[in-house]
């Protein structure tokens, strides 16, 4: 189904055919990786949680696909979520690394230290995140406050859904980044749930862009199902903030699919809800947007699929065959300077002494 | 409280199976606590993400918001600190809440109203905090950095506060009740391993028991060498007793801490002036551990019954990695605990 | 010098005479033992900081007045700052516990363990403040948490400066309890610096009611000079959160006159505003107005004034008098059931052992 | 970086005492390492509340604002969890960050970021945190409990981190510097009761000098008792240790620990297997303290060694109280020290 806005907007976004067919792979790979890791996830393959995006591809792809990105260190920077796979694979993240991730691979990014993409890659813009809410907003202030004072032009953009806007972090590092007009982007995953409870227990507002006043910086709300809306949005955004105008918020509305994780089953959430949201799927929508400009037709556009679902399936199977990691790897890298010491009670002949 | 509705007629079958002389898992002896604490005294109420509508990431809540109502079972907004410190005010008003922290590692966003505020309100002059803080803690689980920690040193060192870490799912059903019906804020760490270990699994007394805080039990009695620990290493340290009996003829005494602060420190040294030889084994990282703390009171109570030095079994000093082989290569194993026996006994 | 507004509030803040003039001793009151307390200090008297609240007592007194004040425990509740004093006196707190907790008696409310007026008193509506900036709307989120599951229309009132609004505490307790609906007011108390830091450098707000959409909740800008005024937002607002109407919060926009504490010499403030606002005093203004509208002569308020004054000073005088507490109180009311152990080296002969 | 500029005209009188051959305090000491440090590497830069137009509570950084520029001493809100976790950020981007907390009671809103992300980072495989996290720490001085906190127990168990804590004005300069030039995250306690100190001031050397971060040093040598101490209570160590020479004729050890993590557990384990005897004194609360790791070092390392059981002089386990008598009483005196000495002297 094709809607006025979206239409004028692929004019007005100004882009090739070849980056609408590169922001299609984009949203089919997040997807496709997702759904295989799934499978991996059901044949025991992943220790940790398994998370998804279902709904929320256009998102993470229209926001990324409007920043810099680089491969040497010199790009923009995003910090990513678990709901964030499509931004990941954008900014140069590999399907490979991430399988491996899940998988606790030896030769994830991480070493098997960490879990899913929570990794971090310098030279693609990649920021490794960590589990408690909020403090990446913290981190990406000091990452663009870093920018601003060595006069580089680059831009920080920052996801967190909308549960994060409640915790402390979130505020103050956000009211830090404003008051030093950091050259930064938070992006509101704003999915309608944190894990069971509605964004109605979490917040007052009806849009996250009424918090902007309260921090004095400008808050737009964009459909998060739409994958250029979201684009053109983060582009004015970013430009705005690459420019000295300091940090903005964006709004993406749209909903979590899925459970928060696979063994949320969801029984919380009202059916008629996720069938209304099923209906504004992203790629289909996308999908057909592209077959009515006559970018492509369906055939190429299953054909790509069918291509990107193979590497994608390769690479999973790459990840599969590949070790976990030696276990006394454990006690690496605690200090630049210092590993932890090796228990005493797995020397060769036990001794608590230094001898 | 106001909109509580307690009926009889719908207790959820989770919480009643001691009634029915059913074995329960730690996890439900747990949620039978908390369910006969609300029901007894309508001032407890409970606070924490997910724990209404979904009954918390656990189910340790299950069904307890349809029963109680929501006034009573509140979910709230991310906010560790801003719920937390909530619970502090309503104590103040003579409400005894029970705060569940999702996973224990987010309790680091409320460090600052745990310590400064909540553990020195009596001493201040604003009254006693009838206030538990719960939640799941341990590794074991493959949950990386951030759902796997031990949290006892984060507050171990703060007077004011109690601490409480059952291993089984009798003490932890007792200790639970103590914790909500003590006047001191009670923080109670729960191991994920430990939930729903089936081995664990006991039928509890049907009567209305507390244990008391501050008070350690004696696993298992033996002679020749102490083991100070509590939680999950708890039925390690029992593997490797069981094994030092049987290959080397070596008794071992295992005492169970339960509660971490105030630390048992009577029991502690008795069992040492009996043996002569303490092994401390703890699941969380080793420096700064509370080893630390339990040699030094075995080094002023006890010393001259010493035949060896008080040693220790601990994590390696690091975070908590997420893969397998990591993971297990950073906890204490039962082979560890072995070798540390093995050095005393021959000390 | 009069101006409409205040004309206007006094109709329509309906007060009696003695009602009036019950405010007027309020205000002199609060300035008398701050001014008492100074000389204290300057005599050596005070081991801790000394805090004023000189051109804030308006905010304070206006806004304590449309309380419900009791002495019962059954009454509202305030959470004080250090620029409160007029709030504590009217709440009940007295002036001889005031200069107790500053000069650190033993006889305080907090037996010298705490000090100036971190001091709680639950039968006349006084929390116990701790330093930590934003604490304590967590706190009073709570407290007016167990109000509304009470069913009790009683109301908390959480007093916090400008700089304290960019702690993560104090959003966390703000949206739980805009999100649980409870009955408190935030009084943000605009006095222009944190310290030494200008308003400018602590958020880009001009006004703290940019920051009430953010939470959903109503929020009003109030001349904090203008007692009548602070007096009537207040008591609509209260009235209001007594009602049902969940969070609200009110700016008082007024200025710190004096040194973040007696050590600051304010080198960093244009000596021009100070006269700015100086002659914008509260307490002259007010003054001013009673004898306009026949309230009272300027002799009536000398001799009542003189009267607060001595009062104060024979308070102070009785708390100089007074002893520090016992040392050995140290080791008590760390818990409930158990003081602090005696150290072992202080026993008649040490030992380590508990023999 | 961008704005900064350096006009080696103008640098302030205060921070180029040494130059000058002026003895300085500990305060001192630590402006100009901070100063100099800024000086000859740009990446160095601070932030915190009120040290750039007021120079800090302390006036620690006095007049760096005007000589360093606005980018370089950034005056931040009240955000000790924002700043920190921005200045974390900072170091991802080559930067070298010093956050000054006002209070270091004031750390533990960002008690969160420092332990789970700053902690982490490096094992995380985000890269090193070239990070210092500075202020005020200690009691005496009649602050009340959130005024007067040391904070070294708070992070003393978390692995990542290292912990600095001066008693003078040489060590102070050089540790400050080891710190800013040191690739891991360093939380660096001050007491303000060492501060302007009269009795410390020094002239120190005119030279660009560090004292490495994990090594202890002999305060006072000794041969019959070995104190194990840090920060101010070095010097009511040494009151002690020279009463105990003259009236009691018994030679003290001092060590004085500078770094607490990593611990020098090789300096502690050599005077102790010399002494044989060991009271470890420190100004923070008893349980959970410091002590407990040494005292557990100590029977690792040189039990055989040992004549007397390990034993510590502390704070008592409660906040730190605002009046003077109570303070004093909550702190460890000369007098709890001498004690202490005499019970080991007599073991
Ligand atoms: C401080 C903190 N508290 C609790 C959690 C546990 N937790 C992980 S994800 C989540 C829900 C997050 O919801 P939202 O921010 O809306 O992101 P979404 O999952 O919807 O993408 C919670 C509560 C956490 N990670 N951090
Ligand atoms: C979390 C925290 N950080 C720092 C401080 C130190 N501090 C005490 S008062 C103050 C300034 C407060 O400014 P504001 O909130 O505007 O109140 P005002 O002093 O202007 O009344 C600071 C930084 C503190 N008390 N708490
Ligand atoms: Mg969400
Ligand atoms: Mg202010």
């Amino acid at each position: 189904m094709s809607d006025g806005s979206a239409t004028s907007s692929t004019l007005i976004a100004g882009l090739e055919g070849d980056q609408l067919l590169e922001i299609h792979d984009a949203l089919v790979r997040a997807r496709a990786a997702e759904e295989r890791l799934e499978i991996l996830f059901k044949q025991g393959h992943v220790g940790g949680g398994v998370y998804r995006s279902l709904g929320q591809e256009a998102g993470s792809v229209g926001s990324a696909y409007a920043l810099r990105r680089r491969d040497d260190g010199t790009g923009d920077i995003i910090a990513q979520t678990i709901r964030e796979t499509g931004a990941v694979f954008l900014m140069g993240g590999r399907p490979l690394d991430y399988f491996r991730q899940y998988l606790a691979r030896g030769a994830s990014p991480t070493g098997g230290r960490e879990a899913n993409v929570h990794w971090c890659d310098w030279d693609r813009g990649l920021v490794g995140p960590v589990s408690p809410l909020g403090t990446m907003v913290e981190i990406m202030a000091g990452i663009t406050l870093s920018f601003r004072l060595k006069g580089e032009d680059r831009v920080g953009l920052v996801y967190y859904g909308d549960g994060a806007s409640s915790t402390g972090a979130w505020h103050e590092g956000l009211n830090f980044a404003a008051v030093q007009k950091c050259p930064m982007v938070l992006m509101v995953e704003a999915n309608g749930w944190a894990f069971s409870t509605p964004t109605a227990r979490q917040t007052r507002v009806q849009s996250f862009t009424e918090k902007g006043p309260g921090y004095g910086i400008p808050a737009v709300s964009v459909d998060g199902t739409d994958v250029l809306a979201v684009y053109e949005a983060t582009r004015e955004a970013v430009e705005s903030a690459r420019n000295g105008g300091g940090v903005h918020l964006i709004e993406m509305r749209y909903y979590r699919r899925k459970g928060h994780a696979q063994h949320d089953p969801q029984d919380y959430v009202d059916p008629a809800e996720l069938l209304e949201w099923e209906a504004r799927d992203p790629i289909r929508r996308f999908r057909a947007r592209l077959v009515e400009e006559g970018v492509a037709t369906e055939e190429e556009l299953d054909g790509r699929a069918r291509e990107i679902h193979d590497r994608v399936a390769e690479a999973a199977e790459v990840a599969v065959e590949e070790p976990l990691p030696d276990p006394s790897a454990a006690l690496d890298d605690v200090y630049t300077d210092a590993g932890a010491p090796l228990p005493w009670t797995r020397r060769s002949n036990p001794d608590p002494r230094n001898t | 409280m106001a909109e509580s509705t307690v009926d009889a007629m719908t207790r959820p079958d989770h919480v009643t199976k001691t009634r029915r002389g059913e074995p329960v898992t730690l996890l439900e002896a747990i949620s039978e606590a908390l369910f006969e604490e609300m029901e007894r005294d309508e001032t407890v109420f409970m606070m924490g993400e997910d724990i209404g509508v979904y009954g918390g990431a656990f189910k340790v809540t299950r069904d307890f918001q349809s029963y109680f109502g929501a006034d009573r079972v509140i979910d709230t907004p991310i906010a560790e600190a801003g719920f937390t410190g909530a619970a502090a005010g309503a104590c103040h008003m003579g409400l005894r809440p029970v705060v569940e922290i999702q996973f224990m590692d987010f309790i680091s966003p409320a460090y600052d109203v745990i310590t400064n505020y909540i553990a020195t309100s009596l001493y201040r002059g604003s009254g006693p905090m009838p206030l538990v803080i719960r939640g799941p803690v341990g590794g074991g689980n493959r949950g990386g950095p951030f759902h796997s920690q031990n949290v006892e040193m984060a507050f171990f060192h703060t007077p004011g506060l109690k601490i409480v870490y059952p291993s089984n799912p009798k003490d932890a059903k007792g200790l639970m009740k103590a914790s909500i019906r003590d006047d001191n804020p009670v923080i109670f760490e729960e191991h994920k391993g430990l939930y729903r270990a089936p081995q664990l699994r006991e039928v509890l007394p049907d009567e209305d028991y507390v244990v008391p805080l501050g008070k350690a039990r004696t696993e298992r009695e033996g002679s020749d060498i102490t083991i100070v620990t509590y939680g999950m290493m708890v039925h390690r340290s029992r593997e490797a007793a069981e094994l030092m009996e049987a290959e080397d003829g070596v008794s071992v005494e295992i005492i169970d801490l339960r509660t971490l602060l105030p630390l048992d420190e009577e029991a502690i040294a008795e069992s040492v002036r009996k043996t002569g030889r303490v092994l401390i084994v703890h699941e969380d990282t080793r420096t700064g551990g509370i080893a630390g703390e339990i040699g030094m009171r075995i080094n002023e109570q006890a010393f001259e019954w010493l035949d060896a030095p008080p040693l220790r079994v601990t994590a390696i000093d690091a975070p908590v990695p997420y893969a397998g082989p990591l993971e297990d290569y950073f906890l204490p194993q039962v082979e560890d605990i072995v070798a540390g026996l093995r050095y005393l006994a021959a000390y």
